[in-house]
């Protein structure tokens, strides 16, 4: 019986399949609410790197290595921090200090909810939902790579 | 008729069933053994973290279910493709 | 006393995590070791910030009639903890990676054999 | 292009039971959604669709149609296999099925409907879309038979499935 | 009465996961217990009204440790030495 | 500020760095007269090369010191301390562990039982 | 030596464990900085949830460092396992 | 100017890191630029950390609080105690942070010969700025929870570091001794941290100590702190890590190795002076210190003697230096409270701090010689070695400096802060001048072994083509050399401009307090 | 009437998940474990999750509207775990056969002679360590 090296049976190929874009919108979703609902940027990052996670399991990381490298998953990563901090840096251009949240009150994410509870409206959280954004681009391109890179790095000294 | 009392009792219920599986993890003889045990318990995890979700009235909380119910699948992938064989 | 329970759990499972590094001999071990010790340290922050009868310190959808602040936990603790359990898992895989590497040149994982440096 | 469509469409369905919040969506709301739905379509296309047979709505209506006897035969093995758990009494083995299907959505489902109806669980399928059974209690007649029939271990299931995926 | 009796359930639970993590030779299988710890660890915080961390926890702990683990233990071997 | 050349006040006395080379040159001046006042012509001819009485010379890579001996009488003489510290330096990672554990035990012991005896 | 280890993990968990003796009662947390949190991240931040206000804002340099950490080990990881063919 | 200094704080730790994040980036597109980048980012930070640093000598400790609307308000209005993350940039803290950025710098330029023929640089500059930011941030920071953070990105970077030589097997076996022992004692600060959080809830250094008790939990976190940050620093009895971490490492990152374990030792200050401070148990606390600064001098050297790799030798010289910072620093907090502390406790604490300076100096200088010596020769076993003065001058005079300066010969700085340290531990106890003393005879003896074995005698075969290290490895020897140099001729400027006013802000508990906000 | 609904169907999930375990620890081999184990906790969880799920409706015809959405995300939730659940018992009993695991009192094995004809020597050598 001819197995491929790499990779599960197709039944299993196929739910992951289903599955990414599901993990995908839903690491999405964590990540943008998180300032609503329970998550946030690491969150929704960790849910969205462990996407790519299982498709390294389901289909190999060959596979996965052909569709996006390494390196441009960690220029992901280097995006997300590169975004947090230059949102830190506006925080004293733009107001006072750094990290300060200078977007409450402006028109984007600006709105104050109502004390108390409340359904969550998502254009609130001043640089939240910006830092969230970051904090989740950096996440989700960490930890894939570094997966990535584990289950890559065996066969590279052999060769 | 307040039903915070009749979810939390099968929460309770739950975490019976849980100490029961984990004997299987101690004992399973095989891997396999043990991983059909993680997954017993991580079923068993989903059904308390929704029942205590609507036990406090907590919409928001059944999120967390949801990320149980997609994740903890892979970590079985992964034992899976260890026990098969074959190159990650 | 019988309250103290979680405070207890978490001082055992430190106490399991260090046994761990102390007594097993192979590496992979002493990294779930650390990551034994990890848990017991996140669980205890968390611990720390739960009031009784409290929820979660979110105000999407909150049940009506909760008291604030006195009916919801803390939320530094969370925080905090989140901080750590990131942390943790950029420890293990780096550890991990050295141990793969450890690996390539003694050939073994006994942290016995692995001593080229001493004295 | 098509495929695109196709994921950011599932994307945005998603996203929208996901942010559902016992009122209509608000604007913001529907705009981050279909903004980050486009970006996972242009991740996720080519994983997702990789043909458009099941774009067909016939299928999706017999995808529905085929949950109710479905969920029949689950209760009612489970109920069976609970008569197991409680004496014990297994004849376990595994049996290797023909169902003469060929696409791999199709042998998917097919699978996992045999795994979730207790009693049978499947194990392996080789390169002739042969599916391996493992059967908690092995019929008698079945074993005789040397093509196995997939009757009593997969019920009409292999019907159901070729009608929707194939 | 039944959350108290629950928050001293869980703790148990844990306590245990964590000491069979620990007792296996076989480190897959630790691994696999490490798991189960996690995914109690999880249910602990979510219950100690903690459903941030419980998500951080369940993405971290369940998936994405377990996998590095396993695939270092791929790397390299899977039985522990001899004592 | 800018008292550059100021003497460094310690408990008992000062240092001052600028005196101190001072002080340095002097000597050395006058050191240097002394030895520019001695007889200049010692040390030439026949009287100068060492004596090597008949062997020939070894060459100077096979003289030189290595590292490994110098000081070897001293380690020989603490031989015990040194087995004692080479004792401790296992180089096992589990002994690094527990000599940080035994001394925050140790901190422990120290801050906290004086007042539980006492 | 083992015997010494032993007595050394003994007593330090000892210590531990009369600690949680000693802790304050669970689930009644002193709350000073944190009621003050509870009570106006809504309206300082605009977040409804209290733990991201926290997380960016109240503590926002502490993530900013922790995902520095990520980033960091990834640079470790990646440095761990590049390739060495451009070394003599 | 006066914006920049308000902002410094906070834009010192972003800078270096907003390199980091940008290198990785740069290094796609060409490696010099890269390198470029580096120096240009590093020269910056060491430009506005001495601009801070000389506002804070001047005129007082800066204050930052991270997010509020105004940077001096760490208490929010309605609230009653400290909220948000506060940085704190006092003496001590200006000081520790010019000694590591000018090590890195030194390194930084170091490097870029002697690293030159490895790959995957991009990622080295990375992490080498990522411990930058890692030191400087345990530094400025006046949260304990941000202690810890930044305590786990200087670990994580110095053990990638460490193992950056992987192909050599003993790199990764130091690294990753290194980096248990290290997550260890992260665990363990984590751990008191969250001891204090949970009695007192509250993180900020200043409010803590206004309010702190020091009950069994608090004694209890004082021993994990105390044990974690003497580990981390490097003494004797927890000190094993050390040699085998820095043995390995790159010859430049070794020299920041230095450099970060001192940001530790500083950590352990700043938790016994100003977090605990009068309401410790100060005889007790301080003897431990003593005695921990005793047994490092004594062991350290000891254990350095009859090594015969260079660089090991040098790491044990590392511990024992250590061991003059915890002593003279020791006797301060023995004295804490005694009338005698203005006599000569704070002289005491001077020496110690005033060696900090001098040790993270050459000790870098010679960890840099070392490496010089391995990038030529190839080894770093001194049994190999022999006449390399033949060839490599300028290294040769540089490694006499430095050896010199080690061992406490007058002109050079080394002896200014033994001295101080000297004359006041001799008023506490004579024993402990005489062990300072023998101890630094024996340095000597150790390095004129070094000195001996591999620079003098006849030209050996295999040492090297002839010819001096390139000239950016230079430059970074020259750096250091050049400031032992000033601070051996003009201690007074240095120990009144700089050391005082460090010691100064260790020793004042009140005004640490006063500035964080707590006790309102 | 919906209380006892309710109760009935936490009652039938709970009996079932109890079965799961029970199962889990009285069956011989893997494979009879994941039919208790995997697949009766999964009928038992969809019990349970039906039990939120009518919850949520009900407490949203009470006029709670958000409670709504509490059956939506508890209703993702039981289909992720459908999709989930099945998927990780195929691959684990996969990966068992594969490992070399023998099914215990079987009496027919057909996938082990399939092997057996095209590769003869391949379950030796799978099962080092």
């Amino acid at each position: 019986m001819t197995m491929p090296d790499e990779g599960l049976s197709p039944v299993v190929r196929v739910i992951a399949a289903m599955l990414f874009p599901f993990i995908l919108i839903f690491s999405l979703y964590v990540i943008l609410h998180g300032h609503l609902t329970p998550g946030g940027g690491f969150q929704g990052g960790a849910i969205g790197a462990s996407a790519v996670v299982m498709l390294i399991v389901a289909y190999g990381a060959r596979w996965v290595e052909s569709k996006a490298g390494e390196e441009s998953v960690s220029v992901l990563e280097s995006l997300g921090g590169l975004m947090f901090v230059v949102t830190g840096l506006l925080g004293f251009l733009l107001a006072a200090t750094f990290l300060s949240n200078f977007l409450v009150g402006e028109v984007l994410f600006g709105e104050i909810p109502t004390f108390g509870s409340n359904p969550g409206i998502l254009n609130t959280g001043g640089t939240l939902p910006l830092l969230n954004i970051a904090v989740g681009l950096k996440v989700i391109g960490g930890l894939a790579s570094v997966v990535l890179i584990m289950a890559l790095g065996s066969r590279r000294d052999a060769a | 008729m307040n039903w915070t009392d009749p979810f939390l009792i099968s929460l309770a219920v739950l975490l019976l069933c849980m100490f029961l599986a984990l004997i299987r993890v101690l004992l399973g003889p095989t891997a396999p053994d043990r991983v059909v045990a993680l997954d017993t318990i991580n079923t068993m995890v989903v059904a308390a973290m929704l029942v205590f979700g609507a036990a406090y009235r907590e919409i928001i909380y059944i999120d967390v279910a949801i990320v149980y119910a997609v994740l903890s699948f892979i970590t079985t992938l992964y034992v899976a493709k260890y026990l098969e064989g074959g190159s990650l | 006393m019988i309250n103290n329970v979680p405070f207890f759990a978490v001082m055992l499972l430190i106490a399991i995590g260090l046994y761990t590094i102390l007594f097993k001999r192979n590496l992979i071990k002493i990294a779930m070791g650390i990551v034994i010790v990890e848990a017991g340290v996140n669980l205890f922050l968390i611990t720390l910030g739960y009031r009784e009868g409290g929820l979660a310190p979110i105000y999407t959808h909150l049940p009506s009639g909760v008291e604030i602040p006195g009916g919801l936990v803390l939320p530094v603790p969370q925080a905090l903890t989140l901080t750590s359990i990131v942390i943790g898992v950029a420890i293990l895989a780096l550890i991990l990676s050295f141990v793969v590497r450890i690996y390539r040149h003694y050939e073994t994982l006994d942290s016995r054999n692995i001593r080229r440096l001493k004295e | 292009m098509w495929a695109f469509i196709g994921t950011t469409v599932f994307c945005f369905i998603v996203w929208l039971a996901l942010s559902f919040n016992g009122h209509m969506w608000a604007n913001d709301e529907l705009l981050a959604g279909a903004v980050l739905s486009v970006a996972a379509g242009v991740v996720a296309r080519t994983l997702f669709v990789r043909d458009f047979k099941m774009a067909h709505p016939k299928r999706w209506l017999f995808f529905l149609a085929y949950l109710f006897p479905f969920f029949y035969e689950m209760a009612k093995a489970n109920l069976d296999v609970a008569y197991r758990v409680v004496t014990g009494r297994i004849r376990p083995g595994i049996v290797k099925i023909s169902p003469g299907l060929k696409s791999d959505i199709a042998l998917t489902m097919l699978a996992n409907s045999i795994t979730l109806t207790p009693g049978t669980l499947s194990v392996d399928l080789d390169e002739d879309n042969n599916l391996y059974v493992h059967w908690i209690n092995v019929d008698e007649g079945a074993l005789e038979e040397m093509p196995r029939p997939c009757r009593p271990v997969c019920a009409s299931f292999s019907q159901w499935a070729r009608r929707v995926a194939e | 009465m039944w959350s108290e009796l629950i928050h001293v359930v869980i703790p148990v639970l844990l306590v245990i996961a964590a000491l069979v993590a620990i007792l296996m030779r076989d480190l897959l299988a630790s691994a696999v217990a490490l798991a189960v710890m996690s995914l109690l660890l999880s249910l602990e915080f979510y219950i100690l009204q903690a459903p941030d961390v419980a998500i951080a926890e369940a993405g971290i702990g369940a998936c994405i440790t377990t996998a590095i683990l396993v695939i270092a233990i791929k790397n390299t071997r899977r039985m522990e030495e001899e004592a | 500020m800018w008292n550059l050349f100021d003497p460094l006040e310690t408990t008992g006395g000062f240092w001052s760095p600028i005196l101190w080379i001072i002080a340095f040159l002097v000597a050395f001046l006058i050191a240097y007269i002394i030895w520019g006042l001695g007889e200049r012509k010692h040390g030439g001819g026949e009287q100068g090369k060492p004596f090597l009485s008949g062997t020939r010379e070894p060459a100077k890579e096979a003289v030189h010191v290595r590292a490994g001996n110098i000081y070897w009488g001293f380690t020989e003489t603490l031989h015990g301390y040194y087995g004692a510290m080479k004792k401790i330096h296992t180089g096992i990672v589990n002994d690094y562990v527990l000599w940080i554990l035994g001394m925050a035990a140790l901190f422990f012991v120290v801050l906290i039982l004086p007042e539980v005896i006492g | 030596m083992r015997k010494i280890a032993a007595l050394v993990f003994l007593v330090f968990v000892a210590f531990l464990l009369y600690g949680a003796y000693e802790m304050r009662d669970f689930g009644r947390p002193p709350s000073d900085m944190d009621d003050y949190i509870i009570e106006n991240s809504q309206n300082e931040t605009g977040a409804n949830n209290a733990v991201t206000a926290v997380v960016f804002d109240y503590r926002g340099y502490d993530t900013l460092g922790e995902a520095t950490v990520l980033f960091t080990a990834v640079a470790g990881v990646m440095a761990m396992f590049r390739r060495r063919d451009d070394h003599a | 100017m006066d914006w920049l200094l308000t902002h410094a704080p906070a834009l010192l730790i972003a800078l270096p890191l907003l390199g980091a994040f940008l290198t990785p980036l740069i290094d796609r597109i060409s490696g010099k630029a890269r390198s470029a980048f580096v120096l240009v980012v590093l020269a910056a930070t060491q430009l506005l950390m001495m601009a801070l640093a000389w506002d804070v000598f001047t005129q007082g400790a800066h204050i930052y609080t991270m997010g509020a609307a105004d940077p001096t308000a760490t208490v929010p209005a309605q609230a009653a105690v400290p909220v948000r993350i506060v940085l704190q940039v006092d003496g001590m803290g200006a000081f520790m942070g010019l000694i590591s950025v000018t090590v890195s710098l030194a390194a930084a330029v170091y490097s870029l010969a002697f690293m030159h023929r490895e790959s995957g640089q991009g990622r080295f500059y990375t992490l080498l700025l990522l411990m930058v930011v890692g030191m400087l941030g345990m530094e400025f920071t006046g949260d304990l929870f941000n202690l810890f953070v930044f305590l786990e990105v200087l670990s994580i970077a110095s053990a990638a570091l460490i193992a950056f030589r992987f192909y050599h097997g003993d790199a990764v076996e130091g690294a990753i001794k290194y980096i248990v022992i290290s997550s260890l004692g992260a665990l363990m600060v984590l751990l008191a941290v969250a001891l204090l959080y949970g009695q007192y809830n509250l993180l900020n250094m200043g409010a803590l100590a206004s309010v702190l008790e020091y009950t069994y939990l608090d004694k209890v976190a004082l021993g994990l702190l105390i044990a974690a940050f003497a580990m981390k620093c490097g003494a004797v009895p927890m000190h094993m890590w050390t040699p085998d971490a820095y043995t390995v490492a790159p010859a430049s990152i070794t020299a920041m190795l230095v450099a970060a374990s001192q940001a530790s030792l500083y950590a352990l200050f700043r938790i016994c002076f100003s977090l605990y401070g009068f309401t410790l148990d100060l005889t007790t606390v301080g003897i431990i210190i003593i005695a921990l600064g005793l047994l490092s001098m004594f062991i350290g050297v000891t254990m350095a003697l009859p090594q015969k790799d260079i660089k090991r030798l040098m790491s044990y010289h590392a511990i024992s230096q250590t061991g003059y910072m915890l002593l003279g620093v020791g006797v301060g907090l023995y004295l804490l409270a005694h009338a005698d502390f203005d006599t000569y406790g704070i002289r005491a604490m001077e020496g110690g701090i005033f060696h900090i300076i001098n040790h993270a100096l050459y000790k870098g200088l010679l960890f840099l010689t070392a490496g010089a010596i391995f990038y030529k020769v190839g080894t770093r076993n001194l049994d190999e070695m022999g006449g390399l003065a033949h060839s490599m001058k300028y290294t040769t005079v540089f490694f006499i400096i430095g050896a010199l300066a080690i061992a406490g010969i007058p002109p050079l700085n080394g002896f200014a802060s033994k001295l101080l340290i000297y004359e006041s531990a001799y008023r506490v106890s004579p024993i402990l001048s005489i062990v300072a003393m023998l101890v630094s005879i024996l340095t000597l003896a150790s390095f004129v072994k070094v000195f001996h074995s591999a620079f003098m005698g006849p030209r050996l075969e295999g040492m090297g083509d002839g010819r001096e290290v390139p000239r950016s490895m230079l430059v970074g020897m020259g750096l250091l050399t050049a400031g032992i140099i000033l601070f051996g001729l003009f201690p007074d400027w240095v120990v009144s401009n700089l050391v005082h006013p460090a010691a100064q802000a260790l020793a004042d508990q009140a005004a640490y307090i006063a500035a964080l906000g707590g006790g309102v | 009437m919906m209380e006892w609904v309710l109760y009935a169907c936490l009652a039938i999930g709970l009996l079932f998940n109890f079965l799961a375990v029970v199962g889990l620890l009285r069956f011989p081999d893997v494979y009879t474990r994941l039919h208790a184990g995997t697949k009766c906790a999964t009928f038992g969880s969809i019990f349970l999750s039906l039990a939120v799920i009518l919850y949520g409706l009900w407490r949203f015809y009470d006029g709670n509207e958000a409670m709504a959405a509490l059956s939506v995300h508890a209703f993702i939730a039981l289909v992720a775990l459908l999709l989930t659940n099945p998927t990780g018992a195929h691959a684990i009993a996969r990966a068992a056969h594969r490992s070399g695991v023998v099914p215990l009192q079987a009496v027919v094995d057909d996938l082990e002679e399939h092997n057996q004809q095209s590769m003869p020597t391949s379950q030796e050598e799978k099962n080092v360590e």
